[in-house]
């Protein structure tokens, strides 16, 4: 990266600007679209999946391999982000059935995967209440 | 070698030796001794799995024992060509060793898989003579608490403390929940365990095809309490039910809540029937019912018992409940 | 040790055991990632469990949190200058840059700081609910790992205003600048699946 | 707080307890003033940087942590011998098992392991220490004063009751009130940190510090395994620190996570544990994967059997034990689907485990064994860690779980898996590098004794338990019921047994002390095919004065068919050692200072332990002590010295 010899990194520069417009869509989606409710969290969160490479690619050098330190900090960050996947989804997927809004009567989302696979009734029907 | 020999004959004794407990225990072992079709499902399941667990230890055991023992150094009749130092595996059989165990598992998921569907429905009927009348399950509402368990017939009209009647060859749909600290309900003869925890409610479907008592309890640990945490399951016809039903709509007190309040306490009780549920002012599998005892109690949860296992709490309880059980 | 030493390159990599400590943080980024998602996995599965308490729709703010997140990404371009100030060679474009992100963090936690003030006098504090203590319990922990790299990060201005850059030095500022990109990411996430999330539902 | 509410009181055992611990400090104090150890104790081991020493710090912490969790053991096999046995009360008995448990687990195995690969690693690739020599140091001091501060519950305050899985609401404030529960949260905590910066020193170790020529694929394979290890530990430790933290936080300062007010959910608590729970049990096999195989390799006289599958079984069991922590709570009623998937991968798990089963066996196909105690403990492992893990998949079986769980049928799967696997290894370990760290070895003939002992009454023991289970017995009772009583007699004996197994052990130690021939050869066993037998015993400081190129696998074994030994005086170079240091001990004495006042919920106290640990931090950033060099010289001396050359 001969870039390092140069006054104004361009790199950086071009990481920074993109930052600040990914969060500004992000913000217009949640705040100023009239996009469904899944689509503006799916859409969000895909931007700040973006938002995240950019940081690792552009300002910590996820891939610097004139470091000596080879594919790890690659690798790290990749079973860092699987792991975060199967903790955050894992515990949604097989906690779901613990929540307990009665009170405002939405408990069918929570289900969902269940009955993905056919089996309304007996969710239902275990989990009323919730 | 001495201890090589012994080394060998341990791996060799162990084999008969499991199977000897295992075909004398079936008939006394809770779990091999079911009474409904849920345990009767799990029993099945668990002996097929046995089987081929069996089946796995002896093809490790036998090639384990004769390794051992025919290539020790000191054994005399060992030969040039028993030694190759250098061989370093085998792709065919790694292959072999990888694919049959992958298909072991499969063996074993699908009946798994079945059965666990099977059993969060109630199960089908296995009596003829009530194939064609199909009958609804019974609900019975089953609360734990510390140390305590509150069983409320919601169509009937009563609630029991401690021991519970259920009908013959009629599934029975348990609605689990906790007023307080998470608890398991598990009668073995009847069927497998699940949780019951405050504020949600688990269903669980067991069905009795023979008339007896059988022992339930809580086998998931809160506490000091926790080993007298138990109660008892009487299964009788369907008249004899009805008519324990009718006796304690008649018979029995109303539950009212101070008295309800007073039994949350955490501590031991004895054996009690009420001719009206808890569920009236409170269901602990509710959002709104899940702190309800904490509410009541909470600076009693710390308080110790001393607990020893010949205490009077044991010897009052048990005299309670035989005068207790002449009614029944 | 020193068997390993590089002529050439940045010299927070020349000797082995910069490359070592190097990626021993990248190793413990990776924790750290695992960290924040069982926090971020407790407040989604805490989510809407506000029990009597105020519902964060309420009491979210769009401007605050945008400036917090403005000053946060400044502060991640600044310290990409001064780590590129550094591999340049130059001492005073690494205390000006650095010093400049050590600002930023300051108003970004000027802010949080504010914004807790704020909620608790609302009703939503920490003890009020499950939904509340797992909110304050996770961007705590990221205002808390702000701080700490505040205050680490004076401590290396002090050291390489003493000692000049050495690979050891260069090394200890090359790890705070992951950290501080770090943080960066860990509070895009908040602000994304915390804030706006909770406006939108 | 009253002085008589702070010690705990009331029960002959634990004045006991008490009565023998003062004995015991006053006694250690006295020697050490006596003849003079304490600036040796303070300058060759407090302040060691030297991974030998941690190491062997480590094993011996273990040790003493195991004579705890096996005295925990008897009592309870006291107590459940026979119907209305009163030898413990209810309230004894839950805090006796749950320290046993997690003794066992975070104290004993794990910290045993540790220690061997501490010892073995940077020998087994030819470095001279591990990446991160003073946060080895930190590590090992967490570890130890974690470990004291769960320690000391049992004579202050109260010990934890909840169980070593301390499930919510239980464990929470409501229900648990006092300092008990806090023990354990912080504890493990402490030792927790300790712990990931052991993963992440040794992973930075093994991918950075192997011989010069050593590829990936030519490492020795507990090398392998204590890489994959140190992975899990990095990956799987954040979470338990976090659960532990909010469980502080709801205890202490009144959040409600776990809490049944305020729309807790004490569920969370379960799903985190055992997030982190699960990989924990591989944390612990793995390790031992690893000394089996070196051991049987080296006393078989052969190649390892399938080395690359043997490396991938390892990878894939790691993978695999991310998804299947639900298998812990089946009964939780998360429905069918969610129960089918966690079922099926926890099955899967059989596979990769079976490959190394079967590669032991390929090893042992055309060997030459040589029956020695080492050897003799990773033989028992084989026969006897399968009835564990078979017994493992059928509680796997999601549908059967329902009647196993909670029962001794678990007990007995989860003993066999750890005892059988863990522990018969950490013997097996010890046993086999016993020479490289003490330059002695343990007496053969006692040495059988005690693993005749300790293995028979091990099956003894935990055998009839997968009955009693299936009879309906479930675990954590305090006394049992009549018609359980056959069989809970039986294992009591065998407990008994292994208690006389371990009692031999322990004189056998010291009976190879004064009597066992000193290690004159590196190569003790004649067979060793690693580097660690390369290097000459007692193993100098720097282990390594040359490091030799290595292109094969077993690169001892190479070097002894072309003559070579790893000494090369042409190559001399003057050493680049790390210096001792204090700071490790005294920073995680000030933790240790901060963690107390948490338990007791003395916030001046936590407060300025914390601060003190932050300065300690300060102190260390400034700290740029570069080490020392040894000079050729001293290098020369020593390797003639120690090589007899
Ligand atoms: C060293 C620790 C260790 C190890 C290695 C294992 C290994 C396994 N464990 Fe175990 N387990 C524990 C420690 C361990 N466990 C502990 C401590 C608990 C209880 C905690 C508590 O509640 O307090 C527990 C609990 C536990 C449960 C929860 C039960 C319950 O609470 O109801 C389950 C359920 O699935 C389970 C399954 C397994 C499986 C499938 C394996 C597999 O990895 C086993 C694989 C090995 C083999 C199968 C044998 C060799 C293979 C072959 C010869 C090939 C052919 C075999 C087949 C095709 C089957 N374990
Ligand atoms: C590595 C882990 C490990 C190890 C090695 C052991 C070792 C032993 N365990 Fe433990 N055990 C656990 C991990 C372990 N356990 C866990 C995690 C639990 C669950 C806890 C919970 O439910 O929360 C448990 C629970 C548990 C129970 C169930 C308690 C209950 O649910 O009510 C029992 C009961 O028998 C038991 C017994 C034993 C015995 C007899 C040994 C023996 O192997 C011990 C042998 C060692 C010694 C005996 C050394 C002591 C020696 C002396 C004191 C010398 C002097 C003695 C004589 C001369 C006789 N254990
Ligand atoms: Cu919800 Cu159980
Ligand atoms: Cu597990």
């Amino acid at each position: 990266m001969a870039e390092h010899n140069k006054r104004i990194p361009m790199q950086h520069v071009v990481g920074f600007v993109l930052s600040i417009a990914l969060t500004l869509l992000a913000t217009w989606a949640a705040l100023g679209s009239n996009l469904s409710t899944t689509w503006i969290i799916s859409g969000i969160m895909i931007l700040a999946v973006i938002q995240a490479g950019i940081q690792l690619f552009m300002f910590m050098h996820v891939v610097e391999f004139k470091s000596q330190n080879g594919h790890v900090p690659w690798n790290m960050m990749f079973h860092g982000a699987v792991l975060a996947a199967i903790i955050v989804a894992g515990s949604l997927f097989v906690m779901s059935f613990g929540f307990t809004h009665d009170h405002d009567g939405d408990d069918h989302q929570q289900h969902e995967q269940q009955e993905d696979d056919g089996q309304e009734q007996h969710d239902e029907g275990e989990h009323e209440g919730h | 070698m001495k201890s090589m020999k012994q080394f060998f004959k341990r791996g060799l004794i162990l084999l008969p030796l499991s199977l000897v407990l295992f075909l004398s225990g079936c008939s006394q072992m809770a779990v091999f001794d079911p009474k409904g079709p849920v345990a009767q499902t799990q029993s099945d399941l668990i002996i097929y799995s046995i089987i081929l667990m069996l089946f796995i230890v002896v093809v490790v055991f036998v090639p384990f024992g004769y390794f051992v023992y025919k290539y020790r150094d000191t054994n005399p009749n060992r030969k040039e060509s028993d030694y190759e130092p250098h061989m370093h595996g085998n792709t065919m059989i790694e292959i072999v060793w990888t694919i049959i165990p992958f298909v072991i598992v499969v063996a074993l998921s699908i009946p798994t898989v079945n059965t666990l569907f099977e059993l969060e429905k109630p199960p089908e009927s296995t009596d003829s003579a009530t194939e064609d009348t199909e009958e609804e399950p019974l609900v019975v509402h089953a609360t734990a608490a510390d140390w305590k368990w509150f069983f409320s017939y919601p169509e009937e009209d009563i609630e029991t403390v401690n021991y519970l009647h259920i009908p013959t060859d009629r599934p029975i749909e348990f609605k689990l929940s906790s007023a307080d600290s998470m608890a398991a309900m598990w009668i073995p003869q009847l069927g497998g365990q699940k949780y019951n925890m405050a504020g949600m409610e688990n269903t669980l479907y067991l069905q009795a095809d023979e008339e007896g008592v059988y022992d339930g309890r809580n086998s998931n640990f809160n506490g000091e309490g926790f080993t007298k945490h138990t109660f008892e399951v009487y299964a009788e016809s369907e008249e004899d039910y009805d008519a324990w039903v009718e006796e304690t709509q008649n018979e029995a007190p109303e539950l009212s809540q101070e008295e309800y309040d007073e039994l949350l306490e955490p501590g031991l009780t004895t054996e009690a029937e009420y001719s009206s549920t808890h569920l009236e002012w409170v269901d602990h599998g509710t959002n709104d019912g899940r702190d309800y005892a904490v509410n009541r109690h909470y600076d009693l949860y710390g308080e110790l018992m001393h607990l020893y296992s010949d205490h009077e709490a044991e010897d009052f309880m048990d005299e309670e409940n035989e005068e207790d059980h002449e009614s029944h | 040790m020193s068997s390993h030493e590089l002529k050439t390159g940045p010299l927070e990599y020349r000797t082995q055991e910069g490359q070592m400590t190097i990626m021993g943080f990248w190793i413990f980024l990776a924790a750290e990632i695992v960290l924040f998602s069982t926090l971020f996995a407790t407040y989604a599965v805490l989510f809407g469990r506000t029990a009597d308490s105020t519902p964060p729709g309420e009491l979210f703010e769009p401007g605050i949190v945008l400036i917090m997140t403005f000053l946060l990404l400044t502060s991640s371009f600044t310290c990409g200058l001064a780590i590129h100030e550094m591999r340049r060679g130059s001492v005073k474009g690494l205390l000006i840059w650095m010093m400049i992100t050590l600002l930023l963090g300051l108003g970004f936690l000027g802010f949080e700081i504010y914004e807790f003030i704020h909620y608790t006098h609302e009703g939503a504090t920490m003890q009020s609910s499950a939904f509340w203590s797992a909110f304050f319990t996770l961007a705590g922990t990221h205002g808390l790992h702000v701080t700490l790299g505040i205050g680490w990060a004076i401590l290396l201005l002090i050291q390489v205003a003493k000692r000049g850059l050495t690979p050891r030095t260069s090394r200890k500022f090359f790890v705070i600048g992951l950290y501080w990109h770090f943080l960066d990411v860990v509070w895009i996430f908040i602000f994304t699946s915390v804030y706006l999330i909770g406006m939108v539902v | 707080m009253q002085l008589d509410e702070f010690f705990v009181t009331g029960e002959p055992l634990i004045y006991a307890g008490m009565v023998s611990i003062a004995l015991v400090s006053a006694a250690i104090l006295f020697i050490l003033t006596y003849f003079k150890k304490w600036g040796w104790l303070w300058r060759e081991w407090l302040t060691t940087v030297d991974h030998k020493k941690i190491g062997v710090m480590y094993i011996l912490s273990a040790l003493a942590m195991l004579f705890r969790g096996g005295a925990d053991a008897l009592m309870m096999r006291t107590q459940l011998a026979f119907p209305n046995m009163n030898f413990l009360n209810a309230q004894h008995y839950d805090e006796i098992f749950t320290t046993h448990g997690t003794v066992m687990i975070i104290f004993m195995a794990m910290p045993f392991l540790i220690g061997l690969m501490n010892v073995v690693v940077p020998l087994q690739i030819g470095a001279r220490d591990v990446a991160f020599p003073y946060l080895n140091a930190l590590s090992f001091w967490s570890f130890l004063f974690g470990a004291m501060l769960f320690n000391i519950s049992f004579v202050i305050g109260g010990s934890p009751d909840a169980g070593w899985t301390s499930y919510t609401p239980l464990a929470g404030a409501a229900m648990s009130p006092g300092p008990g529960q806090n023990f354990y949260l912080m504890g493990l905590q402490l030792s927790g940190i300790g712990t990931l910066a052991t993963g992440i020193n040794f992973m930075v170790t093994i991918l950075k510090m192997r011989a010069p020529g050593m590829k990936m694929f030519q490492m020795p394979i507990f090398t392998w395994s204590t890489l994959i290890t140190s992975f899990i530990i990095v990956f799987a430790f954040p979470i338990l620190t976090v659960a532990l933290a909010l469980m502080t936080l709801d205890r202490v300062f009144g959040a409600q996570f776990f809490t049944l007010t305020g729309e807790g959910m004490p569920m969370m608590w379960a799903n985190l544990f055992w997030m982190w729970g699960h990989p924990e049990v591989y944390i612990v096999i793995l390790p031992a994967f690893g000394i089996f195989s070196e051991v049987i390799a080296t006393f078989a006289r052969k190649q390892l059997f399938g080395y690359k599958a043997m490396v991938w079984a390892i990878i894939l069991i790691a993978g695999l034990s991310f998804l299947v922590w639900v298998h812990h709570f089946f009964t939780m009623g998360a429905g069918a689907f969610v129960n089918s998937v966690f079922s099926i991968s926890t099955m899967l798990i059989a596979v990769p485990t079976g490959v190394k089963i079967f590669n032991w066996l390929g090893t042992l196909y055309k060997s030459r064994i040589n029956n020695t105690v080492a050897m003799m403990w990773s033989l028992a492992f084989i026969p006897s860690f399968v009835i564990g893990g078979v017994t493992g998949v059928m509680l796997g079986m999601a549908s059967a779980d329902y009647q196993f769980h909670n029962s001794y049928f678990l007990v007995a799967h989860f003993h066999y898996v750890l005892i059988a696997g863990t522990v018969f290894a950490c013997f097996s370990g010890l046993v086999f590098w016993y020479p490289k760290m003490f330059g002695h070895k343990l007496n053969e003939r006692l040495g059988k004794w005690s693993f005749w002992f300790f293995v028979i009454g091990f099956h003894v023991c935990f055998f009839p338990q997968y009955f009693a289970g299936l009879d309906g017995m479930p675990r954590r009772v305090f006394t049992i019921i009549p018609e359980w009583m056959p069989l809970n007699i039986i294992s009591s004996v065998g407990a008994f047994g292994m208690g006389i197994g371990f009692a031999i052990f322990v004189f056998t130690v010291v009976y190879s002390y004064r009597y066992s021939e000193r290690e004159k050869t590196g190569d003790s066993w004649d067979d060793g095919r690693t580097l660690e037998w390369a290097t000459p015993t007692p193993v100098p400081f720097y282990n390594f004065a040359t490091v030799p190129h290595i292109n094969s696998m077993d690169a001892y074994v190479k070097l002894k068919e072309e003559g070579k030994t790893t000494f090369d005086e042409d190559k001399l170079e003057p050493i680049h050692m790390p210096s001792n240091t204090g700071q490790p001990f005294i920073m995680m004495a000030f933790l240790f200072v901060a963690s107390f006042g948490v338990v007791f919920e003395w916030m001046w106290m936590a407060i300025a332990g914390l601060i003190a640990g932050v300065v300690m931090m300060v102190i260390r950033s400034f700290d740029y002590d570069e080490g020392f060099h040894v000079e050729i010289d001293e290098i020369k001396r020593t390797e003639r010295s120690t090589r007899g050359l």
